[in-house]
């Protein structure tokens, strides 16, 4: 239950960052709709976010083992 | 019970508070230029659709998220 | 008292927002005193600042609204 | 009684640091251009200029803010 | 003994993540343009010396931070 | 323990400011090691930054006395 507890807190904090990461990226001037290139850039947005989180998770993951063995 | 309720009410009041802060911090960067006597139209109608394109963005990506999750099971 | 301390709470957010921001976007470079054209900035950040909360309460509410009737 | 004070001035000191923090991002971020081997004379007076300014900025907010909320009541 | 080990890495796990949300958010500012169609090969090593050079950052300020406190006691 | 608590969670909370701080101001394309010019860099703002913590902190506590004489 801890487990599911963090995993949702992970889970939410990442939806959180990518919604303000991908608004500020992809919305200059903020229309009364979300257009459909808008869309596309905040679809693009959010897999690119999690792609980069799951490098920097690799990378952070590795660096510490790294360290630990020096 | 009804104290139970009335906390949950209240902290409910809380996080829509919350968050009503950050939308103000996150489309006042958006669209207050110099601050004048008045809100001008022109921020207002930014303001205000910046909220709901705001909430569109977390809604799309909260949408697509759960998709993927369910993709990968 | 529940209800106070988040209003209190929530009075202190504010007002903490509104003195980051306004110092932000009124103070260029910080003198020796505030001058009367950076008060009259900041008062003018403020009373902004409150418009604009008010603008975005009653937008994220009305879309919450929406939201539940769809 | 004693170590209750202890307790309540132990966390003023905490919040008298967490400020200090905050103010020290703000002024940094007013102030400082590239890091040299010095605080250099400009850099210091911007630096103490700028929290006097930031708690001026404060304190008129906080007394404008009691005032509506006086004349709104 | 078991539940308080299955805390304490449940615990740090939960820091490692928080760790990794902050890496994100800085590397992302430092390294993304406009998100594509895919991470190209630029932005992905960009990231991965990001990480690796931020730790570096960290590492030798917390060194020189413990040498400086030595120093003065 | 509760002051060394603080103490500790200050020192934290400084070390943490200077790494984000001084990644920004000294490595603006992060390569494949610190080289020198970073690492001077890194030194050197760290040491500003602590000057200015402690200037702030100096500024801050004069500013209060002065509020509490009044």
């Amino acid at each position: 239950q801890v487990k599911q507890q963090i995993a949702l807190a992970n889970a939410q904090e990442l939806l959180q960052k990518m919604s303000e990461k991908c608004f500020k990226k992809c919305i200059n001037k903020p229309g009364s709709s979300l257009d459909s290139s808008e869309q596309k850039c905040i679809a693009m947005c959010m897999d690119r976010y999690m792609d980069s989180w799951n490098l920097v998770s690799k990378a952070y993951g590795s660096r510490i083992q790294r360290e630990r063995n020096r | 019970p009804e104290m139970k309720e009335f906390i949950q009410m209240e902290s409910q009041r809380a996080q829509l508070q919350a968050q009503v802060h950050k939308l103000t911090d996150i489309c006042w960067e958006q669209c207050m230029d110099k601050p004048r006597d008045k809100l001008d139209s022109r921020t207002e109608t930014c303001m205000t659709n910046c909220v709901d394109r705001f909430i569109d963005t977390s809604l799309q990506i909260a949408t697509r998220f759960q998709q993927l999750l369910q993709r990968g099971q």
